[in-house]
């Protein structure tokens, strides 16, 4: 982390001023090390907590959206308070290690073995270049965004490593179609956020959240969701997150309905909990990177709430978009395999190259007369939104409501 | 010897464990992986001229192994779509056998 | 009040705005098209109101505004609007004319289909007039000519399904270009010969002086001056619009389309544009009176076609029988009138007979129409009678019109502008013969016009449709009553004792009049004529009516060959289809003969030729010269196919090669040299 | 002759050369839906529109010289053959012609359901080649253009023409050929005379009389024989009368939009040759032959209005009065040519007959593709009847289709206030100052013209319904109004606007004219 | 420094070696993008972050897929994985070439005299190497951007199943 904490409010200082304060004594090389391990620790600690109350949460929310109020039996121990179940994630990880762990008998074993850790630490190590809060980035690579999503990119590796040590052709079949829904909406996810760095001009983490510092007229925050193409950007990002993250409504591959959990068939145990991790992690790790690409990072929407330290606004953005991603899954209905990769190859991508275009008309038209300032608002809203409602006329030609005659 | 030395007989001796690969396995695919193998030898290559050239400045080596890469991977794909070709006409990926061409 | 010379494009472009309207609008938007069109008509009759107040303001001033239409590389093709007293006069009546059969029209057409049409195109129609009244170049004002002749193609044609009424609008559209084209000439011939197609245009327009002394100067053809020539090739364009001898034939035929476009069109406005063209190039066309040596000058001819048509027509009409026919072969006579007046040297005795005449035919035309519209499209006089006591307004203000048109003295306009003519006609030196032809046309015009009251307005009704014959509605009675007044008040603009309108056009600043006495001699004469006009035709034909729609006539039982004659039209469609129809066909069969087969026939001998030679050759080849290609291609073959043998077909034994061979190489350059 | 600089931007190449790269990209696309080979076709067939307004644009009216030059060498070795392109007023206007014409003509052949794809590929090739020809400042590939633009021709309407197509494609092909055949040995001889192929330089030689002597020197009916083959090559092309006859064929048998390519575009070639090649290259000689080439013109003027009027077949009819139409720009540059030298001030009269010439050309590309739209919408509607008496009271029923027939045939026949007339006006008036005779015979074509067009008129749309138009007979669709739309729009904005193209030829005809002399 | 390089090389290697010998193609192909990895640690040593970004995402995130899709999609039964092993001759003639490059080349290089000593890392940062790819290989980048599109086009052509084609011209 850099260590220059300057004129901000102390709030603001506290954790490298703490961090110094542990690690200042230590000599040079030392210092580097530990500060690093600290980092580690720290997200690690952190998010780690995070996945085991969004757990909770995401039961709870969807118990409230359907009517039933989710998880609230497990104690606290010792005290045997129940509060509302909050104790829940903890009952949960006690019993998922303490469960055997069954491997098949022709399962390519090393490679069982390594799935879910490979996995784990793929996603774990995306974590290093968000940043969260003023300062307060793990690692500052010069080429962070593209470090971010090549590390993610490994993770397919790891679902077809458990899909095919497992030696169940479902388990195979099951990963083989995660493994094209994957590829296919890593497309889009890796085009929607080339118009950020078109605008920002680098591949930065923390330069692309400087890019977004400042308000227009005062109110209005220069996050990149705030303009046609950002909007468009964002909202693809979020869709093909939620298609890299397995969520419904693209949780095919690991559909219990459908595919007996598909490449999760075979797991039990403490794999079964690392691959649940996992899974969490990345998309807590999507998330942050949407904030960071769109949504301003960790800074405030409005002057006058620059009080509230700026970690604090990553993580309730954090949390907000969290929130999002439940409420969704409480929402839609799963696609079917068919309909998923056409909305991939059909629409998003598409969609993401036009919006590619319409960046770059926003920012030939920028250098000019405040007319075509004003301008560029019309004309590439305009060219985002034709070509989005042609193509969703296009993808749902031929589809009628479904009618349910006996429900 | 120097680490460029180091670094060039890194690099040829992936070079040569991609062409054992490639010369001695009748699979296809694992030809196509070894003669992957050899091109990024070559990029080793490149850059390790670059990283101890005397001026790296203008990141020649750099641009030279993006390309590089960008051209491997439509091998790999256009290999790869040839090795399904090949097996779907002849019911296995046996190199010494897709000779049907020959003169 | 007034309206400049620079804005007069305002008075064509309203119409032509309304006819885009009316041309827009869907099928059913009639309210919307009448609407837009009589609006439009009424807001450029203000306009043309403006512009004569203007214009009255200094009548011997031609106010012109030109501009350049487009750039020819060298100078510019130039186009202008004119306003002097004749545009403004004419303007006025156009205007206030068309307004008024606009709004007949809202009744007249009130059940057709296409009504909405039909004023899309009466108001491109009246937008095209305006353009040639407006023009002050030669140019714009056969754009505009054309584009009156096109919309008077389509009015005539409204009615399409009818194959007479198609027949009848392609007849007149080409009868009068063939006029056209002659205008065409004469103007290329102009543009040639001074450089220019403006009539005014401070000094270098073309009836300005300059231009007209070089054209005066210059001898063309056949001793004649170059401005006589030019000056004929224009009037074979009035010829041919204004339905003079020997283009008159497309004009009864015109007829087929509906009544008030032949009011519109026919009678009043567009008929006239010819001699409106005449007298706006009054200035050329008189150019070469000064001229002595040449054989006759171009008003000659003018004022004898003038009174050939205005003989010619008021003949015809005598044998005519159906309403509109009569009306229209009246036309042609007193058209030929007009004519006859500019030949004769006085072009403002025309325009003062185009104005009034435009009033009283229009409200002939009109009466005509509402008498129709009541029998329910029987317009067969002989099958009508009796209508005097069914349509009151109607029969009064036609018997106005028909006054006015037979010269009753003294009251109805008809009379004065005659009267000036036929002392113009008799002020000249040159020839009688157009006077004698003017004076037995008046009679003749007061004899068939009482005929034509008396079989359908008298005796008892023929038919049941003129027995149940009723009333038109208010708004086709209207505009009757307001011609009406115009018809009789129309006169004393220009009587003698206070010739107004006459000064006005010469642009004199003051009224000179004359005492009533100074022709007294002749205008005893022409009343005396036309009470003997009127009088045989009622003692012919009022005194006994007709009892049967197919009792015959009185005056055909008498003289059975001429009436025949005479009702044919004098043969002059048979005259023409025997000629130039003929001659027509054959150049068109001559021309495709000649591609058939001559000129397709070299072709395909040609081509005949070269299968031939293509067969010798063939022979050649694939006896001689194939044989030992065949035998090279072999040995060729040979040579490819020992090369291909090193094609194993083992990729594995390609790149063992490559790589020993890069071993070989290697050690080559290492061992081998020191270079 | 200063060399002008090379454009930064081969504009023009890009012009010539995106419906070929349209067509090889189409070509392609195997299997792919017919909607969607159509929409391809007329998507690149738009790009020498677009990229021809982009010249416009760029494009300064006020110099004579050819702009957005290209000139490298191709082949110096052997010969002296440059790559050689250039755009002045006059290429302009073709292109811009070019570009309207083509995608119009596509999309009246929307409904060609008989290999949709390589309908759009022969006919991208042909406008690609079309292009060539109006854009190629060396004989090498002008020719080679001139020779392209026959291919796809003759697939065009021997594939997708009417019963008769066969024959009618064989005799337009040969019969062309055949005359380009004498054209290339006209230039070949030419070659040997002066060693080069350019045009421009050729023109210039020609000024100085160079090419005179030059030819004089071969000796023999050398001097003669090269412009007669020249001229051959050319004369078939337009078609000059006598040469005429493949013409109501070809254009009747091949597919509406063929036809409408045919006469819209490729019958320019034949007059923009004539302007670009044979009369600057050859002054001296057109001038000798113009008694006699002026007669020709007439003829072409009056007998083909005439043979229109006797035809039966709509199609027929239409392209013979697309040699009356053609004659004229012929007759106005015959001339001009037989004025040359003349004392007499004939430059204002040169002006006006060489800008109605270029105008011409241009609006009979739009009034004459509009006419065979028409007709190729009767042929579709009756099952493949187009003959005069085959149809009646069409305008009761389609009022649509008749409105905008209408005015694409009294465009034709040269009404005032649309296109057709600005352009016969001018021809007129130059002619009549050069040769007031020849402008009074030309007064008969425009008679005959009326009749036969009018005579169209009122047998397929007045009178009471007949033939085809007295069963089922809709209105035009969208997709029939769309070709018709455009060409209309644009002869009322011509005819009230001539501005627009003359300001774009101004300078190059009054260049032409102020140098009327003979070497 | 020359440790961290050294470790990297032998990890590198190693992998690739075992991956070339293996019997289970998916082990393989695993292991080979071990290797590749390797590779791209290389770089990162090398100071080419953006290399090794891109080596890491395009190597072991697209190609390895391909790779294992190939693999897949080229066997009948679960046994086709593990080739049966090839022929001796073959093997040893493979080695036989391969060492003899081997030699040449390390003989070279160790033969040839290289006067560069260790300089400090060079750095290169994206926008450089952004600027660079726009200004003076545009030309390139915009090749390389045909040649992709074409490879993609080709290979899905090439992969796709034959069909009986008959959807143009009969609509």
């Amino acid at each position: 982390m850099i260590a220059a904490a300057t004129t901000d409010a102390f709030l603001e200082r506290a954790p490298v001023l703490l961090r110094d304060a542990v690690t200042g004594f230590l000599p040079e090389p030392w210092r580097t090390l530990v500060n690093a391990l600290i980092a580690v620790g720290l997200i690690l600690g952190i998010f780690g907590t995070l996945f085991a109350f969004i757990t909770l949460a995401e039961r709870k929310i969807l118990g409230r959206v359907q009517n039933r109020p989710g998880p609230n039996r497990a104690p606290i121990p010792f005290i045997n308070k129940r509060f509302f179940g909050l104790s829940q994630p903890f009952a949960d990880g006690v019993k998922s290690l303490t469960k055997e762990d069954i491997v098949p008998r022709d399962a390519d074993k090393v490679l069982h073995y390594l799935a879910p850790v490979a996995l784990l630490a793929f996603s774990i190590l995306t974590f290093a270049v968000i940043p969260y809060g003023r300062n307060l980035v793990p690692v500052e690579l010069d080429a962070a965004v593209l470090y971010f999503f090549a590390a993610g990119a490994a993770t397919e590796l790891a679902v077809f490593m458990a899909g095919w040590a497992s030696r169940n052709k479902y388990s195979l079949l099951a990963a083989m179609r995660a493994l094209a829904q994957l590829i296919s909406y890593e497309l889009p996810l890796l085009l929607s956020w080339v118009p950020v760095v078109l605008i920002a001009g680098t591949l930065s983490t923390t330069a692309i959240v400087d890019a977004q510092a400042g308000w227009k007229f005062g109110f209005i925050p220069h996050w990149h969701v705030f303009t046609p193409w950002g909007f468009a950007g964002f909202v693809i990002f979020m869709v093909a997150a939620l298609a890299e993250s397995n969520r419904s409504p693209f949780d095919t591959p690991e559909a219990e309905s459908e595919l007996i959990a598909g490449h999760l068939t075979e797991y039990s145990g403490f794999k079964y909990a690392l691959f649940f991790m996992a899974e969490y992690f990345g998309m807590l790790a999507l998330s942050g990177m949407a904030i960071t690409l769109f949504l301003g990072g960790w800074r405030s929407p409005l002057p006058f709430l620059e009080f509230i330290p700026s970690y604090l606004w990553f993580g309730g953005k954090l949390l907000a978009l969290i929130f999002g991603f439940i409420w969704i899954r409480a929402t839609f209905p799963r696609l079917r395999i068919d309909q998923l990769t056409r909305f991939a190859w059909k629409f998003l991508v598409p969609l993401a190259l036009i919006n590619l275009g319409n960046t770059i008309v926003w920012s030939l038209m920028s250098n000019s007369s405040a007319l075509m300032q004003l301008a560029r608002w019309p004309v590439c809203a305009a060219i985002i939104l034709v070509p989005f409602v042609v193509l969703g006329r296009k993808l749902s030609a031929g589809v009628a409501p479904r009618i349910y005659r006996y429900a | 010897m120097t680490a460029l030395q180091l670094c060039l007989v890194f690099s040829s001796a992936l070079f040569c464990v991609g062409l054992v690969g490639a010369l001695a396995r009748s699979n296809t695919i694992l030809v196509l992986l070894g003669i992957e193998l050899m091109l990024n030898a070559a990029n080793i290559n490149f850059i390790a001229f670059w990283r101890f050239s005397p001026s790296p400045a203008p990141a020649t080596g750099v641009m030279f192994v993006i390309f590089s890469i960008a051209v491997a991977a439509a091998e790999a794909a256009v290999g790869l779509a040839l090795v399904i070709a090949v097996y779907r006409h002849q019911k296995n990926i046996r190199l010494q056998e897709a000779n049907r061409l020959k003169g | 009040m007034g309206l400049s010379v620079q804005n007069l494009w305002l008075i064509p472009l309203l119409p032509l705005v309304a006819a885009a309207i009316g041309a827009l609008t869907p099928r059913t938007g009639r309210t919307l098209a009448a609407g837009a069109a009589i609006l439009a008509m009424s807001f450029s009759f203000l306009l043309s109101c403006g512009a004569l107040v203007t214009a009255l303001a200094n009548p011997a001033t031609h106010a012109t505004s030109n501009f350049a239409w487009f750039d020819l590389g060298m100078g510019a093709l130039r186009l202008g609007w004119l306003l002097d007293p004749l545009t403004a006069f004419m303007c006025v009546m156009v205007t206030f004319v068309g307004t008024l059969i606009f709004i007949f029209s809202t009744g007249y057409m009130h059940e057709d289909a296409n009504a909405k049409q039909f004023f899309c195109f009466l108001s491109l129609f009246a937008s095209a007039m305006l353009g040639v009244i407006v023009a002050n170049s030669l140019l714009l004002l056969f754009v505009s000519w054309e584009l009156v002749g096109l919309a008077s193609y389509l009015l005539i044609g409204f009615w399409f399904h009818k194959p007479e009424a198609a027949g009848a609008a392609k007849k007149a559209f080409i009868t009068t270009r063939i006029g056209d084209l002659g205008l065409l000439l004469g103007m290329l011939w102009l543009y040639d010969s001074t450089g220019s197609l403006l009539f005014y245009d401070g000094g270098h327009g073309v009836l300005e002086a300059g231009a007209l002394s070089a054209l005066t100067a210059h001898t063309a053809l056949g001793g004649f001056a170059l401005s006589t020539i030019i000056g004929l090739l224009i009037f074979c364009g009035a010829v041919g619009k204004s339905g003079q001898f020997p283009l008159h034939v497309w004009l009864p035929d015109a007829m087929e389309g509906p009544t008030p476009v032949s009011a519109l069109i026919h009678a009043a406005t567009m008929v006239a544009a010819g001699v409106f063209l005449i007298a706006r190039v009054y200035p050329l066309m008189s150019a070469d009176q000064a001229l002595a040596h040449v054989p006759f000058h171009a008003l000659t001819v003018v004022a004898f076609i003038g009174a050939i048509t205005a003989l010619m027509g008021a003949l015809i009409a005598v044998a005519q029988n159906d309403i509109k026919r009569i009306l229209a072969f009246s036309t042609v006579s007193q058209l030929g009138y007009m004519m006859l007046a500019i030949g004769v040297g006085s072009w403002v005795a025309a325009i003062f007979h185009l104005l009034t005449h435009a009033f009283f035919k229009a409200l002939l035309f009109l009466g005509a129409g509402s008498v129709i519209h009541a029998a329910h499209h029987e317009q067969d006089i002989r099958s009508l009678g009796g209508l005097r006591s069914h349509m009151k307004v109607t029969f009064a203000t036609f018997a106005i019109g028909m006054m006015a048109l037979a010269g009753v003295p003294f009251l109805f306009s008809g009379f004065w502008s005659k009267e000036g003519i036929l002392h113009a006609a008799h002020e000249w030196d040159v020839s009688r013969v157009p006077l004698l032809f003017g004076l037995a046309a008046v009679v003749l015009t007061a004899f068939y016009m009482t005929r034509l009251v008396a079989e359908t307005f008298f005796g008892k009704a023929r038919s049941h449709a003129s027995e149940h014959a009723h009333e038109s509605p208010a708004s086709m009675t209207l505009p009757l009553v307001v011609l009406a007044v115009c018809a009789i008040a129309l006169g004393f603009l220009g009587t003698p004792a206070f010739p107004w309108l006459q000064a006005k056009l010469l642009g004199e600043t003051e009224v000179l009049g004359h005492s009533l006495l100074a022709g007294s001699g002749l205008m005893m004469l022409s009343v005396v004529l036309v009470a003997l006009g009127l009088g045989t035709g009622w003692a012919i034909y009022g005194r006994v009516t007709r009892e049967k729609s197919t009792s015959p006539d009185p005056l055909a039982a008498r003289f059975p060959g001429v009436i025949a004659f005479l009702g044919a039209r004098m043969k002059f469609d048979e005259l023409y289809a025997a000629t130039v129809f003929k001659l027509n066909a054959a150049t068109a069969t001559f021309a495709d003969v000649l591609d058939r087969f001559v000129w397709d026939g070299a072709v395909r001998f040609l081509a005949r030729l070269g299968e031939f030679a293509g067969v010798v050759n063939r022979e050649a080849d694939e006896d001689g010269l194939n044989a030992g290609f065949d035998a090279g291609s072999e040995s060729l073959r040979g040579t490819g196919k020992a090369y291909s043998r090193a094609q194993t077909g083992d990729a594995h034994g390609y790149l063992r090669i490559i790589a020993i061979g890069f071993v070989v190489l290697v050690l080559i350059m290492m061992l081998g040299g020191n270079r | 002759m200063p060399v002008a600089p090379a454009a930064a931007f081969p504009l023009l190449s890009l012009i010539i050369f995106s419906p070929w790269a349209g067509a090889a990209l189409l070509a392609m696309f195997r299997g792919v839906a017919p909607s969607v080979s159509r929409t391809l076709a007329l998507i690149f067939s738009c790009g020498p529109l677009a990229l021809g307004l982009v010249a416009l644009n760029a494009f300064d009216p006020g110099r004579v010289a050819p702009q957005f030059v290209e000139d490298s060498i191709w082949m110096s070795r052997l010969l002296n053959v440059h790559y050689h392109l250039g755009l002045d007023g006059l290429s302009l206007v073709l292109v811009l012609l070019t570009g309207i014409v083509t995608p119009v003509a596509l999309l009246a052949s929307w409904r060609v359901t008989h290999y949709p794809r390589a309908f759009g590929i022969l006919f991208l090739l042909l406008e690609g080649a079309a292009l060539g020809v109006f854009l190629a400042l060396d004989f090498f590939h002008w020719f080679l253009f001139w020779e392209l633009s026959l291919v796809p021709a003759f697939f065009l309407i021997k594939l997708w023409g009417g019963p008769a197509a066969s024959r009618a494609a064989y005799q337009f092909v040969i019969y062309t050929i055949g005359g380009s055949a004498f054209m290339l040995l006209g230039f070949a001889a030419l070659y040997v005379a002066t060693g080069t192929l350019d045009f421009t330089q050729l023109a210039q030689l020609a000024a100085d009389g160079v090419i005179g002597a030059k030819l004089a020197a071969l000796g023999g009916i050398w001097p003669k024989a090269v412009f007669v083959g020249v001229f051959l090559g050319l004369a078939v092309k337009v078609p000059l009368w006598p040469f005429h006859t493949w013409l109501p064929s070809a254009y009747a048998e091949a597919p509406v939009g063929g036809s409408m390519f045919l006469t819209g575009v490729m019958s320019k070639m034949g007059v923009y040759g004539f302007l670009r090649i044979l009369w600057p290259i050859f002054p001296a000689q057109l001038h000798a032959a113009t008694p006699c080439l002026l007669a020709l013109a007439l003829a072409g003027i009056v007998l083909g209005a005439y043979a229109a009027m006797k035809q039966t077949d709509l199609k027929r009819m239409v392209a013979y009065s697309s040699v009356n139409h053609l004659s004229y720009c012929l007759l106005a540059l015959f001339a001009v040519s037989y004025a040359t030298g003349r004392t007499a001030p004939t430059a204002a009269a040169a002006t006006a007959a060489l800008s109605g010439t270029i105008m011409q050309m241009f609006n009979h590309g739009l009034s004459a593709a509009a006419l065979f739209c028409c007709v190729g919408i009767l042929e579709s509607r009756s099952g493949g009847k187009r003959g005069l008496n085959d149809f009646g009271g069409v305008r009761t029923v389609a009022p649509i289709f008749a409105a905008l027939c209408g005015i694409s045939l009294f465009s034709s026949l040269g009404l005032p206030g649309l296109n057709g007339f600005v352009g016969e006006f001018l021809i007129f008036r130059g002619v009549f100052g050069l040769d007031a005779g020849a402008a009074t015979i030309a007064c008969f074509g425009l008679l005959a013209t009326a009749i036969f067009l009018l005579t169209f008129w009122q047998r397929v749309f007045h009178g009471p319904r007949a033939g085809v138009a007295a069963g089922e007979f809709a209105d035009l669709s969208g997709i029939e109004i769309a070709p018709l739309l455009p060409l209309v729009v644009l002869m009322f904005i011509l005819g009230v606007w001539p501005q627009l193209l003359a300001g774009l030829i101004n300078p190059i005809v009054s260049s032409w004219a102020a140098h009327l002399s003979l070497p | 420094m020359n440790a961290v390089l050294i470790v990297i090389a032998l990890v590198t290697l190693g992998a690739a070696a075992v991956a070339m010998t293996l019997r289970n193609l998916i082990h393989s192909a695993l292991l080979l993008i071990a290797s590749w990895a390797g590779v791209a640690a290389f770089y990162l040593w090398a100071g080419a972050e953006f290399v090794a970004f891109a080596e890491i995402l395009v190597y072991v995130g697209a190609v390895s897929m391909v790779v294992l899709f190939a693999v897949l999609l080229t066997r009948r039964s679960r046994a086709d994985l593990t080739v049966t092993p090839d022929s001796a001759g073959r093997a040893i003639s493979g080695f036989i070439a391969g060492g003899a490059v081997c030699g040449v080349l390390v003989g070279a290089i160790v033969a040839t005299p290289m006067g560069v000593g260790s300089s400090p890392t060079p750095t290169v940062t994206v926008k450089q190497i952004g600027v660079q790819l726009m200004g003076t290989h545009a030309a390139s980048l915009l090749i390389v951007g045909v040649l992709l599109t074409v490879a993609l086009l080709g290979a899905i052509v090439i992969a796709s199943a034959d069909r009986t084609d008959d959807s143009e011209d009969t609509p």
